[in-house]
């Protein structure tokens, strides 16, 4: 009997100890951060989608195209199209494309890039209605009003020119030659042909 | 005519009253939750969301009407009217002041009882209706849990009867005049369990109504929604407001047993505003014990009742006959 | 708590095991070569290397037994396994065991069959949990558990008739 | 004919429960046979969030299988990340640096840290209260806050490498992390006084979903769960990695076999990672976090591999199968609550629908996690 | 016709027109909870009955509703009992519909 | 009110019906501030779903933290994770079982399409729910933080009402490390 | 004679009215439809509109307690038991359609018919006085005083109905 009331008891003070907490909670402040209204700063690790990182030095990324990220990626998120610009060394980067939809932001792509040329970005908002738009250019991202040309170094123009230049003279010369043996050949052959018919 | 005119106003005022109750209790609900768990809770929908419920309503009435395949359709229409309706006749005998009640009765008390009983009725056929074997199992869960908590809730009330000599709600609160010591559940001079007795009305009435603790019939984590899970669009709303319009019901007639309905505390100024102050209150605490505890089972539920409410009924039945034979 | 409680400790449960195992070791297969499929029999115990104290491949009509005197020792089934060894045509069955009385002791047993043929005895009825884990081994790999209770697609379709892990498998 | 006459035909009637259902925190199935409110027969169906796990490990690298680990277990992703970075590591003979080991270490009890205050909550949502649940997401918050600012990503980490992990800690991490424990101590009593003694709680809770220590050992499982049943095993004890054998931390054991058990245990269990949490503080080195003999490219020796952790939840265990490529052969994933969960069959028979539920948010139940 | 409140052979009709719908469903209602029904209005129209004499008869106005009281707990007795019964005999007969239940005869 | 939206409704609505611009408005604004979602978790998003209703962003600020259990009550369904072939059945059913009008968001890169887990050769993954629901706001991240979330549910109301009440939020970092 | 229909008591003839029609229509559907669902609930109603007539008989307690018991009750009851052991009852309905239909409707319409003539053509002689005013008081006094033993009858008739109705819906279960 005593079990009884002392469960009894014991339960009521319980409950009201509870109904206690709750009320401190409710007259405290609310922690709510409100988001549209104020916003949170993100930590500089946060990842969200990866970015081409402006260099201060040439006013455009440092990518060179090696296509490690795109290699490294599990996912298949990234496509790196470039080109060969004479006058520029390396190749240079004339699309950077990133399918957000399908990226894991493990950091393989970050970590694999020798250059340091891409980062995480802080976007952490990105909604649409339109699934489309989460498949970037980042290149478009970075310059959005327009890529600058590749700056040309005149001295490795002149050198490329000249190296093409040789080249195409040897291509020529060789070409001659070839042509040169052709025609002869062909002349023999020419000569065989029209014996057989 | 006058009584005619009475009666009409009185409809209009109700009607009123209780649109702006139910739909505002919602946000009060949800307004407490947020602050009660740390959060801000509506707030962005009008000035401090109280435009809110005007929204919930209006998505509510424009939300398609869907009868499930294998519900019984006329039932399943009708229920959630049913429930509504027993709500608002419950309404019309509560004293909110000394001149303002819809309908003097002289029977009030057991006429709640009467009507609440039957609203138990709407909750069972639509959960039957549902045609959904969660919304049956809540329904029959809700009834039985009703009719368990309705014994101790009228020997409760009975005590209150024994001591006041009548079912008019008017007149229990008159007999509970004067400062606040008169209140019944202070008055220890008609019976030395009555802040007891109190507990037992109170605790029952939030069981009778299926609120947490006691919110069976909308278990959410075992029966999905329980007997309204099949129930969209405005049915959703009318059980809803039903069962506000029943917290209202519970809170109010605790405190016209209990707490001296418009009395003052200190016997001054008697009014409506006491009475709402004191019924929005304890609406209060429902709301409050809801946001603090866990569910309990089925079983933890009838233990309650037989265990401990029922024998303390009982007991405060024999010691309120008895206080009132002695002195 | 555990029946087991009581056991000696690591060192001598070793001993225990690879006695009963030893005995039940096929006697013909004893020759040890590099490129072949790995013959039945007590094979590495380097810990710190491989992460398990005792690998022994056996028969698969020699699973249950094994299942049953390690389940006498008291050891826990951890998980059931296969491994498709497209090469050599055969399926690996593989039994990991550890011990949760006391010092941890992990046991791999391994079984193969011939792969037209993926037959071997359940253990469901020695180790209640094997029967999730050889239910979902016979809808990956398509290795049939004989006497297994509930045969039946579980992480897949109902409808699906592949056997996603196999090597040769393509959608 | 009604459904209730229908199975009062049968005397029995069956209840499908999810895979969309609010108690199943997922998208578990439970086939239900009940007689009245008692369960006859409760059979869990998985398969709903089957993502190939395994067969993603034979078909990316070593270092591309990194993400898979975050997404197995959201709620651990740090301690299935040490467990992948440890079966490697023991493949190949990386040594780590102790630094890293300790960052390890932290941010793995951070991880139990949160994946119990969210269990917590959820598993009161579970019968019914709300109000915890809110207050364990908000010192959850900090822990995300603080993690975020190491490893960049709030739930599916990706922050371990083979040899160390991917950047080094700062002096803010470490500041922040000593607040926060001093933050979360006292709330673990308020957390107690608001609901472990909350008699409606010990109703529901005390003397329900009985699971022997034998049962456990039958189906393997494994984490609170054991140690609810009063198994006293840890693979953080009994097959020590890491750096862990160098701090004092106890296991609560709790020999009720009931939810309460399992309840107490990880409740207990929060106690002793804010312990390990600060000696490690105090103990960390300074140094690198990253191997610098660790290979660039992967190619294990042949052979199979091995290698266990301790994961909120319970042991999960990696075992591959290297064929010294620059891929897997076989990876096998052991999720904990696969075992746990296993179990659920043969132990809620006959208990009330309500009770079982109950029992099943004791398990502590990760689907994505079991269904690989 | 607005009078009719005040007239002790409207309540009678209403009760004998209640009767013989109870006596229509006892008597073509298949099933036991379909006859427990139509009993219960039967028991109605005589409780109507009662009230109504007793309001405009009987010395004592107590009297008739005494007896109502009584057929109110008599009936609620007797849907306890059925309802109880019904149930009994559907988990040995399956069945609640009266012409499966001949083996009651012997 | 711009005229663009009007015009909006009026394209959606058949021209024989009378129209009532206003009352379609208000209609408008009273189901994007009560955005019911349904309780629909499938895998680590959804424990971000739970974070934005919880007490540090609290969705319920926009009238959208009534997260219904029953599909018939809601109104949004918040598509959080992995969908794969054995769970397309019931997602369909459930979306079925919502009534009109109901609104689709995919949360995350794997119900945007297929995510991580979309490689050759995979066997039992849905690449995108926007196969066989009708999706009206993607919300990509692996998984998005709770404020994406949010903002989905800002770009949802802005696509129901045809205008946009809040402010858009530019991301800054803390501090440049 | 007649009054008004805008007087309060042309109200009250009007409100009691559509009790009759009520209570008419409750009795219908219960024993008419098809449903046994719908037979309780036509029932409810039923019970609902005689509840009405009690209070226009001047005793508004018995039409409380008509309600709690009868709809809050018994129909409750009922309702729970049709849920148990619902039978196929649009079966059987089909089967009896021609002559036991006809048979009951034979039965019933000849006592309501006779009843309702024994009705109008009685001799019905009222009491010269009242004693008293059926107040609950004096209904409670009674009960107490006159009719003390059949009170108390009926609280045994209860007891045992709680008793057997609990030990018989046992039954099943004692196996387990």
């Amino acid at each position: 009997m005593s079990g009884y009331f002392s469960y009894l008891l014991n339960g009521i003070k319980s409950l009201a100890i509870g109904l206690k907490i709750t009320n401190k909670e409710f007259l405290t402040r609310p922690i709510t951060l409100q988001y549209p209204h104020e916003s949170v700063k993100m930590a500089p690790r946060y990842r969200g989608h990866i970015e081409l990182l402006m260099d201060s030095e040439t006013g455009t990324h440092t990518c060179i195209s090696c296509g490690m990220c795109q290699k490294g990626c599990p996912s298949n998120c990234i496509t790196v199209k470039s080109k060969k610009v004479p006058g520029v060394k390396g190749k240079v980067l004339t699309a950077y494309i990133l399918d957000f939809t399908t990226c894991s932001l493990c950091g393989q792509c970050v970590e694999n890039c020798k250059p340091a040329a891409i980062d995480f970005s802080n976007e952490y908002n990105l909604a649409s209605t339109r699934k489309e738009d989460f498949v970037f250019d980042l290149l478009q991202k970075l310059h959005p009003e327009g890529v600058p040309e590749p700056k040309v170094d005149p001295a490795l123009l002149k050198k490329e020119q000249e190296k093409i230049e040789a080249a195409a003279k040897a291509a020529a010369e060789k070409k001659e030659a070839a042509a040169k043996a052709a025609t002869e050949k062909e002349g023999e052959g020419g000569e065989k042909a029209e014996g057989k018919s | 005519m006058d009584e005619l005119i009475r009666i009409l106003s009185y409809f209009v005022g109700i009607a009123a009253f209780l649109g702006l109750n139910l739909a505002y209790l919602g946000w009060v609900e949800r307004k407490g939750a947020g602050h009660i768990q740390r959060r801000i809770g509506p707030k962005d929908v009008g000035p401090y969301g109280l435009l809110q419920p005007l929204a919930d309503g209006l998505k509510l009435m424009s939300k398609q009407l869907v009868v499930p395949d294998n519900a019984d359709r006329l039932l399943y229409m009708s229920a959630p009217v049913l429930a509504m309706v027993a709500t608002v006749i419950l309404f019309v005998t509560i004293p909110w002041g000394e001149n303002l009640v819809p309908r003097e009765f002289d029977y009030g008390l057991i006429m709640i009882f009467a009507v609440a009983s039957a609203a138990g009725l709407s909750i069972l056929l639509g959960g039957w209706a549902s045609g959904n074997k969660y919304s049956l199992i809540a329904g029959t869960r809700a009834v039985s849990q009703s009719v368990a908590f309705e014994i101790p809730m009228l020997i409760t009330a009975i005590t209150i009867v024994m001591i006041t000599g009548t079912m008019n709600l008017n007149e229990i609160i008159r007999s509970q005049s004067g400062m606040f010591w008169n209140w019944n559940v202070f008055a220890l001079d008609k019976s030395i369990l009555m802040p007891i007795s109190f507990l037992v009305f109170f605790v029952c009435s939030m069981a009778e109504i299926n609120r947490a603790p006691f919110d069976l019939g909308e278990a959410e984590s075992e029966l999905v929604a329980g007997y309204i899970t099949e129930y969209g669009g405005m049915g959703f709303g009318l059980f809803m407001m039903a069962e506000y319009g029943n917290m209202m019901i519970g809170a109010s007639l605790t405190t016209i047993l209990f707490l001296g309905g418009w009395q003052c505390p200190f016997g001054l100024f008697p009014g409506p505003h006491w009475f709402l102050l004191k019924m929005y209150f304890l609406i209060w605490t429902i709301v409050w014990i809801r946001w603090t505890y866990p569910r309990t089972t089925l079983w933890g539920l009838l233990n309650l009742s037989w265990k401990y409410l029922i024998p303390f009924s009982l007991v405060n039945l024999l010691v309120t006959a008895l206080f009132i034979k002695v002195f | 708590m555990l029946a087991s409680e009581g056991l000696p400790p690591q060192k001598e449960v070793v001993e225990e095991v690879q006695a009963a195992e030893e005995g039940e070791v096929d006697p013909k297969a004893k020759k040890k070569e590099e490129e072949k499929p790995r013959e039945n029999g007590l094979l590495e115990t380097d810990y710190a290397k491989r992460g398990f104290h005792l690998d022994v491949q056996v028969n698969p009509d020699q699973v249950v037994r094994s299942a049953e005197i390690l389940d006498s020792e008291g050891m826990t089934m951890e998980m059931v396994t296969g491994v498709d060894w497209l090469k050599d045509g055969q399926f690996e069955i593989v039994y990991d065991y550890s011990f949760t009385g006391g010092e941890l002791f992990r046991v791999v047993v391994r079984c193969r069959v011939d792969r037209e043929k993926p037959d071997v005895p359940t253990i469901s009825e020695v180790f209640g949990g094997a029967n999730w884990h050889e239910r979902e081994t016979w809808e990956l790999f398509g290795i049939n558990f004989v006497g297994h209770p509930q045969l039946e697609r579980f992480l897949l379709p109902d409808d699906c008739d592949y056997y996603p892990l196999r090597k040769d498998f393509k959608l | 004919m009604t459904l209730l006459a229908q199975s009062q035909l049968q005397e029995t009637f069956e209840l499908n429960i999810g895979p969309q259902h609010p108690a199943t925190h997922g998208v578990l199935r439970v086939k239900v046979i009940m007689d009245g409110e008692y369960i006859v027969k409760a059979e869990p169906v998985l398969g709903y969030i089957h993502r190939m796990h395994e067969k993603m490990g034979e078909n990316r690298t070593w270092n591309q299988f990194w993400p898979n680990l975050g997404r197995l277990d959201y709620l651990s992703a740090i301690a299935y990340n040490h467990g992948y970075a440890g079966l490697l590591e023991r493949a190949m003979g990386i040594e780590v640096p102790e630094r890293a080991e300790y960052i390890r270490v932290i941010t793995v009890e951070l991880n139990r840290l949160q994946s119990h205050l969210l269990w917590f909550g959820a598993f009161i949502l579970d019968l019914g209260g709300f109000t915890p649940l809110m207050y364990a997401f908000d010192e959850r918050e900090q822990i995300l806050d603080l993690l975020e600012s190491v490893t960049g990503s709030r739930l599916t980490y990706c922050y371990f490498r083979f040899g160390g992990v991917y950047n080094d800690v700062d002096d803010d991490f470490i500041t922040g992390t000593r607040a926060f424990i001093k933050r979360l101590r006292p709330q673990i009593p308020m957390y107690h006084d608001l609901v472990t003694k909350n008699v409606i709680l010990m109703e529901r809770l005390v003397d329900i979903g009985h699971i022997s220590a034998d049962m456990c050992r039958k189906y393997g499982a494994t984490g609170p769960v054991l140690r609810g049943s009063g198994v006293n095993f840890d693979i953080r004890k009994n097959e020590p990695y890491s750096v862990y054998p160098e701090l004092d931390f106890d296991v609560p054991v709790y020999h009720e076999c009931d939810s309460m058990a399992r309840y107490m245990v990880r409740m207990d269990e929060m106690e002793q990672s804010m312990r390990i949490i600060e000696q490690a503080l105090d103990k960390m080195p300074d140094g690198p976090v990253k191997a610098e003999k660790a290979p660039k490219i992967l190619k294990p020796p042949k052979g199979d591999y091995h290698f266990a952790v301790e994961a909120a939840r319970g042991t999960f265990s990696m075992r591959t199968v290297s064929d010294a490529t620059n891929t897997s052969y076989r990876m096998r994933l052991r999720s904990p609550t696969y075992s746990n969960l296993s179990l659920f069959e043969e132990a809620s028979r006959g208990m009330l629908l309500s009770d079982a539920l109950a029992f099943m948010g004791s398990l502590d139940l990760v689907i994505p996690e079991m269904d690989r | 016709m607005l009078m009719l409140s005040s007239q002790l052979n409207t309540y009678l009709v209403i009760g004998a027109i209640l009767f013989g719908f109870g006596v229509f469903g006892l008597v073509r209602r298949p099933s036991l909870i379909g006859m427990l029904i139509a009993a219960e209005l039967v028991l109605c129209g005589a409780s109507i009955n009662f009230m109504a004499f007793s309001h405009f008869l009987a010395p004592d106005p107590t009297t008739g509703q005494i007896i109502t009281l009584f057929i109110m707990a008599i009936a609620a007795a007797e849907a306890a009992i059925a309802m109880s019964i019904v149930i009994a005999v559907y988990r040995n007969y399956k069945s609640i519909e009266t012409e499966d239940l001949v083996e009651l005869n012997g | 009110m711009g005229t663009e939206s009007i015009s909006g409704i009026e394209t959606s609505v058949p021209s024989s019906i009378v129209q009532f611009h206003m009352l379609d408005q208000l209609r408008a604004l009273a189901r994007a501030n009560s955005l019911w979602p349904m309780t629909f978790g499938l895998a680590c998003c959804a424990i971000e779903m739970m974070s934005a209703g919880a007490a540090r962003f609290d969705l319920s600020r926009f009238g959208a933290e009534v997260f219904r259990p029953s599909p018939r009550q809601a109104d949004l369904m918040i598509v959080a994770g992995t969908v794969n072939k054995k769970m397309l059945e019931p997602v369909k059913i459930l979306y079925d079982q919502m009534t009109e009008p109901k609104w689709v968001i995919a949360m995350g890169n794997c119900a945007i399409s297929g995510g991580p887990f979309k490689f050759k050769g995979q066997y039992n993954v849905i690449e995108g729910v926007d196969s066989f629901l009708p999706v009206d706001v993607y919300v990509p991240g692996c998984p998005p933080r709770p404020e994406a979330l949010i903002e989905g549910i800002l770009e949802l109301e802005e696509k129901i009402t045809g205008t946009r009440r809040w402010p858009r939020v530019k991301p800054e970092t803390a501090v440049k490390g | 004679m007649n009054p008004s229909l805008f007087s309060p008591e042309g109200l009250a003839g009007l409100i009691f009215l559509i009790l009759i029609a009520v209570t008419m229509f409750g009795a219908v559907v219960a024993t008419c439809s098809k449903r046994l669902i719908r037979s309780v609930t036509g029932l409810a109603i039923c019970f609902v509109g005689v509840a009405g007539l009690y209070y226009f008989l001047n005793s508004p307690f018995v039409a409380m307690m008509q309600l709690l018991i009868y709809v809050g009750a018994v129909c409750v009851t009922l309702a729970f038991a049709i849920m148990l052991a619902e039978p196929n009852e649009a079966k059987v309905a089909r089967k009896i359609t021609g002559l036991s239909g006809g048979l009951a409707a034979l039965c019933g319409g000849a006592m309501a018919y006779a009843l309702g003539y024994a009705a109008v053509h009685g001799e019905w002689m009222a009491a010269a006085t009242k004693i008293n005013d059926g107040s609950v008081k004096t209904i409670g006094v009674n009960l107490l005083t006159q009719y003390s033993m059949v009170f108390e009858l009926v609280s045994i008739v209860l007891l045992v109905a709680i008793i057997g109705s609990l030990v018989l819906a046992r039954q099943g279960r004692d196996e387990e």
